[in-house]
């Protein structure tokens, strides 16, 4: 679709280049580490090394004798301020240091405070902790057993492991179908644990100005909003009130929704400036960052399709188990402890489906940030599209075929789900056929067939998802009681320059150069000319934050309204300049002109002028607008991934050989970006379904601590990424667009798994787990006596 | 983690539990071990330092001892902290002692290894190496010292 | 992450870091610091002294002399991949090289210090085996030689001496009709090795095969050299059985550990099919 | 702990400074001579994130003792080129979209310009290959590889 702007003004479907790039490129970006304030102290973290067990004493005194280290604190000490537990985002309490008893491994035990990073290293390694070790629980199913050893005794009642229990669908009604149906198939799988693993850790500096009693914390926070409130509920009974707390988020390293929860450390941060009363900074390493936060996943889940024997699904039903670790401190909103799971009925028309899922406590860290994901969405889209291909090898059918003859037709929407969503639009066949195209499909069915008969394993993976985003719709959707809108405010200076803040924060996403050309689209404004802010929460509108893909559907869509607000009061101002009315006015963009009479116009910038300096009589001064909104619906991007590998018979290795990605977003911003977009999340797809995963031994000791054993892919084994898009508009959003930065992470697990399992499926197997080792490949493959 | 290891040893059956329900000369034989103060009738404080190349860790903790001398069983539980934050190590070690005849003797040895922190994590199964390593070469002591 | 405090130490001289190593308290030599840094930064290790030789002229050797092929101390992996002389009579040399870690490491890292780690999973080990290397061992009282054979004797432990330094590595200069090859199964690229295997040989002018080396990375306690699949090999037509015998033979020689990378039946098994693998390409260097 | 003074040239500009033993490169950069460019990803020499060029040769400077410098030529992403200006890298990067969050981008700047300098028209393979030691969580490396085609490109174009 071409672009409706000019590349001068440089609006929507421009690839713009990034105003942000400049700094990064040349050293100047602002991350926390970069932080330096006069008198600053370093905190560093004494963590556990056991999974589980009782504190029985911790001398600090080796540790306070190193030069430098100034303090050491520990649970009893933020107790005596009743700071010692805080509430997680879903409402469960973790604690911030343990008084008697550990819970994971690298948990918080004890913060060191020093007058440099090497001190407070020292000052770690020299704190003596003695542990009483109990036996941790590490498997969610043996959690849930009778004889199973109740892990939060902190709580007064509690008798087992089960945090909740959730389900969606008619249960009955599905239940019936199952017995009837021709087929059914079933596959139970588990989608691990990984770890978002942005390259910059988490990290803070608080900053606590005691005579005035005001609070500026900097940290990595995708939130910076909810953080200030959630810290002004949590300190507000020592003092720290909300118009007394300033939370700055800088250029952010990579978040990927590890970067919403508050973690242990910076609240520690916090409680050692407020006690030491100057600025400390707290910066992890990588290894306390893999093992302690910003986990994700860990669903393990037993699916069934019933169906017609021409492969027709009549019905869906998933029963799942979710490991939280020891508390329940996901980044979801309050009223979907399973997030947006439902979807799970994915991108096909059925009669019935029901998902219900039970949520268990273990010996782990808290887990369950949305990782690049509208909330469970990567795991519902695993299990059904994997689940899909066992039903399209039962029947014989073609896996792409068996799809399309699934897919909810475009003339269905907006479309009902038998969970309860209402799509919005899609036309999955479109993408489907680009699909099949870009890669061609029936040449590589041919190939496949051909080396097939020679003995090669050759595997071709389809996977056609479709997404939920933008949360949230006010009536639905809240984190901690607040509403799941966002905001923007923008400012036009009387040169026709503007500033426009908004209540999201970029991690990489590149929003100072898109929500630019949102505004430069609605008001005509060179995109070059409006300045974005975000991250300052004495300065930008209140917003819920940027995570989930909910930047564009719901801070995107702020900024135009306020646009249009500003666009409205524009174009009584530019009758008044032309002296006609405003109904004889036409509008493109950056202009105003006479209908009938186009040379007699005014820019956007002569009513910026002039709204300071000669407005209409009785009209207020001044160009701006905030808008907070509240997105009436959901939006569902969708798109088909088609993915070739080959499989080494001898090692198991899998190679990806091709992969083609066609996303439908809905209406484009800045098409370089999407793209951008799609490259990253593909690689993060790419991560899970053959490298990445936090495995733990029986001990509780994380196996995959480092980048050593976290295998984040490298440019060796990330394949060029080919993609292509289709465009169905949103029908409610106002620029059409549905959001895309998580597609690709969701959509290429699947793709892959599947691709694998097409390789092998002339043998009888119909799923493998993720990630896809060569050693679990190669026990398959000598299992059917196909091993070199 | 699990080891199971043994012996048998022409030496008197009486001989062998001597020795072996004997707290002090049994630390001598465990390699790296040094045995402190006794804290009660069966604990001791003690110390065991682990070097494999360049990585060493050493740790500081207990030693305690449980009889039976019906059975001729001791189990040995020793509990450490590693220095400089290094985790935790647990060894659980049962041995007994079968006669066979009058002059040959079988012992056996259960052992269970915990190690957990960094070592654990970063060890590439090298605890269980160390460990039996470590078996082995108590059970080469003991044989020497019953010969 | 920070490392434990240590003294440091740069000595100019080979004598004064000899003079450095029996003087001090707990001292460790450092090359390229690749391995030994990280280390210390996790505080896996924690020496009171660290000596580096790194400013030590005439270390740096990379050369064809007198039959063999000398690596000095501070010889870089990177070196190693750029040598002309190496990329010719070598190729087992620069495929070791080229799947060691990265190559911002590899620019900084040197194969003398591979070798001392003695680390099992470090990879030029099994090419020295293959080779049937000759290490140089310079302590207080001179040089000595140590056949590659008998230096790794235990985990992460070698014959070389606490107040020695590896100064020089001596590889054979191959026979003619000679060709080796390094294969590696690793989980991504930088990453230890699943498995490895190391075969160097030469052929007979009736196309049997005249000599073979054949060396296992990360499948026991030490570098491995297979000798019974060495056997197998020398003086046999290399056709497929011949080859699946040696490759069998090597692994049967390995007593792996079993972790993330695999179970002990993957990994022998990788070490048949990865020796099978490096024995093809090693004949095809060799012309035959 | 011993202290050390040691003389370093960092982009150009001479400094001294005394250092402890253990100090990292990595850390007298970005803390003591606030060149904050130059980033920390990881524990483990895997990430790259803190590369810089010790005498025109890429290195992780998390795993390279500050006294090791002592004498050497430090050149880090703040001295790539002048105040105003961009290199043809670090267009290529801009042009292509080859970054996102910008956290690993120093360190790619600096192992594709060393890669440039010893082989001024790589292969997507040699790129991929050079920039194996950098991770990137953004960009899916796609727009890198393009980003340093696009740099060898108009350097080739200027000969």
């Amino acid at each position: 679709m071409a672009p409706r702007t000019s590349a001068k003004i440089c609006g929507m479907g421009h690839s713009m280049k990034r105003k942000e790039d400049p700094r990064f490129l040349q050293g100047k970006g602002n991350y926390i580490d970069d932080f330096t304030l006069p008198g600053m102290l370093w905190l560093d973290i004494v963590r556990s090394p056991i999974a589980y067990g009782k504190i029985k004493n911790i001398d600090s005194s080796k540790a306070l004798e190193i030069p430098g280290v100034l303090a050491v604190l520990t649970g009893k000490d933020l107790e005596a301020y009743g700071l010692h537990w805080m509430p997680t985002l879903m409402s469960d309490t973790q604690m911030v240091l343990p008084t008697d008893t550990v819970m994971y491994q690298a948990q918080e035990v004890a913060g060191v405070i020093a007058t440099s990073r090497y001190a407070a290293a020292d000052g770690v390694a020299a704190v003596e902790v003695d542990y009483e070790p109990l036996k941790p629980v590490i498997d969610p199913f043996k959690a849930l057993e009778d004889d199973a050893p109740v892990l939060r005794t902190d709580k007064e009642g509690k008798t087992d492991n089960h945090i909740w229990h959730w389900e969606a669908g008619d249960k009955e009604a599905t239940d019936r179908i199952f017995e009837e149906a021709d087929v059914v198939v079933r596959e139970k799988m588990h989608v691990p644990r990984i770890h978002v693993a942005s390259i910059e850790t988490c990290g803070c500096l608080a900053d606590f100005n005691p005579v005035e009693g005001h609070l500026t914390v900097y940290m990595t926070t995708q939130a910076p909003h909810a953080i200030r409130t959630v810290l002004a509920l949590v300190a507000g009974h020592v003092g720290l009130s909300e118009e007394k707390i300033r939370v700055v988020s800088p250029d952010i390293g990579g978040g990927f929704g590890g970067k919403v929860p508050v973690y242990p450390g910076y609240v520690v941060a916090i409680a050692a400036s407020v006690v030491l009363g100057k600025p400390v900074k707290w910066i992890e390493d990588r290894m306390e960052n893999l093992q302690a936060d910003s986990f994700a996943r860990d669903y393990h889940m037993d699916a069934e399709i019933a169906a017609n024997a021409d492969g027709k699904i009549r019905a869906l039903r998933i029963k799942t188990i979710a490991d939280h670790g020891y508390s329940d401190a996901q980044a979801a909103p309050s009223k979907w402890p399973a997030g947006l799971f439902s979807i799970c009925t994915g991108s096909y028309d059925m009669e019935q489906a029901y998902a219900e899922v039970d949520a268990v406590y273990t010996n782990k860290p808290p887990g369950g940030v949305a990782y690049r994901c509208s909330f469970r969405v990567t795991e519902a889209v695993h299990c059904m599209e994997r689940v899909v291909d066992t039903l399209a090898h039962k029947v014989g059918k073609d896996p792409a075929q068996l799809r399309e003859e699934n897919f909810i037709p475009k003339e269905a929407f907006p479309y009902q789900s038998p969970l309860g969503w209402e799509y919005d639009s899609g036309d999955y066949q479109a993408a489907m056929d680009k699909a099949k195209e870009m890669i061609g499909y029936d040449e590589l069915r041919a190939e496949q067939a051909e080396k097939r008969a020679r003995g090669e394993l050759m595997g071709i993976g389809v996977c056609s998802f479709t997404e939920v985003l933008g949360a949230g719709p006010s009536k639905d959707f809240d984190i901690l009681g607040i509403k799941m809108f966002d905001s923007a405010e923008v400012r036009v200076h009387p040169t026709g320059k503007a500033i426009a803040r908004f209540g999201t924060k970029s991690q990489g996403q590149g929003h100072e150069t898109t929500y630019a050309q949102i505004i430069a689209e609605e008001l005509g404004l060179p995109a070059a000319h409006v300045q974005v802010e975000e991250g300052d929460t004495d300065t930008a509108p209140y917003g819920l934050g940027t995570y989930a893909s909910r930047s564009t559907p719901t801070a995107g869509a702020a900024g135009a309204m306020a646009a249009r607000q500003i666009r409205d009061k524009a174009a009584k101002i530019a009758a008044h300049l032309l002296e006609v009315s405003e109904e004889d006015l036409d509008w493109e963009p950056g202009t105003f002109s006479v209908k009938g009479a186009p040379d007699k116009s005014v820019s956007i910038q002569d009513c910026a002028f002039a709204a300071y300096t000669n407005m209409p009589p009785g009209m207020e001064p001044g160009l701006e607008a905030t808008n907070y909104y509240d997105p009436p619906n959901l939006t569902f991007p969708f798109g088909t991934y088609i993915c070739v590998v080959d499989i080494d018979r001898g090692t198991g290795e899998v190679t990806v050989r091709r992969f083609v990605a066609v996303d439908d977003c809905g209406n484009i911003i800045n098409p370089m970006i999407v793209q951008g977009q799609i490259h990253g999340g593909l690689t993060q797809g790419i991560g899970p379904a053959l490298y990445e995963e936090i495995p733990y031994d029986e001990d509780g000791n994380n196996l995959a601590g480092s980048f050593m054993d976290y295998l984040v892919p490298t440019a060796v084994e990330t394949p060029a990424w080919e993609t292509g898009h289709t465009v169905t508009p949103s029908p409610h959003h106002p620029l059409g667009a549905k959001g895309v930065g998580e597609s690709a992470t969701v959509g290429a697990p699947p793709a892959i798994a599947n691709a694998v399992v097409d390789a092998l499926a002339h043998l009888g197997v119909t799923h493998v787990e993720i990630p896809i080792r060569p050693d679990r490949v190669w026990e398959i493959l000598r299992e059917k006596g196909v091993a070199e | 983690m699990k080891i199971q290891d043994g012996f048998t040893i022409d030496a008197p059956a009486a001989d062998v539990w001597a020795l072996l329900s004997d707290p002090e000369r049994v630390a001598d034989l465990l390699p790296g071990a040094k045995m402190g103060d006794r804290i009660d009738d069966n604990t001791y404080s003690g110390g065991m330092f682990v070097k494999v190349g360049p990585l060493a860790v050493a740790y500081d903790g207990t030693v305690s001892f449980q009889l039976d001398e019906s059975e001729r069983s001791v189990q040995v539980r020793a509990r450490g902290r590693g220095k400089r934050g290094m985790g935790t190590a647990e060894m659980t070690m049962t041995s007994q002692v079968i006669a066979h005849g009058d002059t040959r003797t079988e012992v056996t040895i259960d052992s269970d290894v915990v190690v957990t922190g960094i070592l654990a994590q970063m060890g590439r199964g090298m605890i269980q190496v160390v460990s039996k390593k470590m078996l082995q070469e108590f059970v080469g002591n003991l044989t020497k010292a019953l010969a | 992450m920070i490392p434990p405090q240590f003294d440091y130490h740069a000595p100019g001289s080979l004598d004064e870091a000899l003079g450095l190593l029996g003087s001090l308290d707990d001292p460790k030599v450092m090359s390229g610091g690749q391995s030994l840094l990280p280390m210390l930064k996790l505080r896996l290790a924690s020496p009171a002294n660290i000596v580096d030789i790194g400013r030590i002229p005439g270390l740096d050797t990379l050369a064809e002399e007198d039959g063999f092929l000398r690596i000095g101390a501070l010889v870089t992996e990177t070196q190693l991949e750029q040598s002309a002389l190496v990329a010719l009579a070598y190729p087992i040399l620069l495929d070791t090289a080229k799947v060691i870690a990265d190559p911002l490491v590899r620019n900084r890292a040197t194969i003398c210090g591979n070798i001392a780690h003695g680390d099992p999973a470090n990879d030029h080990p099994a090419t020295m085996l293959a080779l049937g290397a000759q290490l140089v061992a310079t302590g207080p009282d001179g040089a000595r030689t140590i056949d590659i054979d008998d230096f790794f004797f235990g985990l992460f432990m070698t014959l070389l001496g606490e107040d020695e330094i590896l100064t020089e590595i001596r590889i054979p200069a191959p026979a003619p009709a000679s060709g080796g090859a390094y294969v590696k199964l690793e989980r991504k690229v930088g990453d230890y090795a699943v498995a490895g295997s190391a075969v160097q040989l030469s052929l007979a002018r009736d196309g049997t095969v005249a000599s073979a080396g054949i060396g296992l990375t990360n499948l026991g306690i030490t570098p491995i050299r297979a000798t019974a699949a060495e056997d197998a090999l020398t003086g046999q037509a290399p056709g497929d059985d011949t080859i699946a015998a040696a490759a069998q033979a090597a692994a049967d020689a390995t007593e792996p550990i079993p972790d993330r990378r695999g179970s002990i039946e993957y990994k022998q098994n990788m070490a048949r099919v990865l020796t099978a693998r490096a024995i093809r390409k090693a004949l095809a260097r060799a012309g035959g | 702990m011993a202290t050390h003074n040691i003389n370093v040239t960092v982009n150009g500009e001479a400094h001294a400074a005394a250092v402890d033993s253990r100090l990292l490169l990595v850390h007298l950069i970005r803390d003591d001579l606030a060149l904050t460019g130059t980033h920390i990803g990881c524990d483990t020499t895997h990430c790259g994130a803190c590369t810089v060029l010790m005498d025109g040769v890429p290195v992780k400077s998390c795993t390279v003792l500050a006294v090791q410098a002592d004498g050497a030529e430090i050149g880090t992403v703040e001295g790539l080129a002048g105040a105003d200006g961009m290199t043809p890298l670090q267009e290529g990067f801009q042009e292509e979209h080859g970054l996102q969050c910008g956290f690993c981008t120093p360190g790619m700047l600096m192992t594709g310009t060393a890669l440039l300098e010893s082989n001024p028209n790589p292969s997507e393979a040699e790129i991929r290959e050079a920039i194996s030691g950098n991770l990137c969580r953004c960009t899916g490396y796609v727009n890198i590889v393009k980003a340093v085609e696009y740099a060898a490109a108009k350097t080739g174009e200027g000969d």
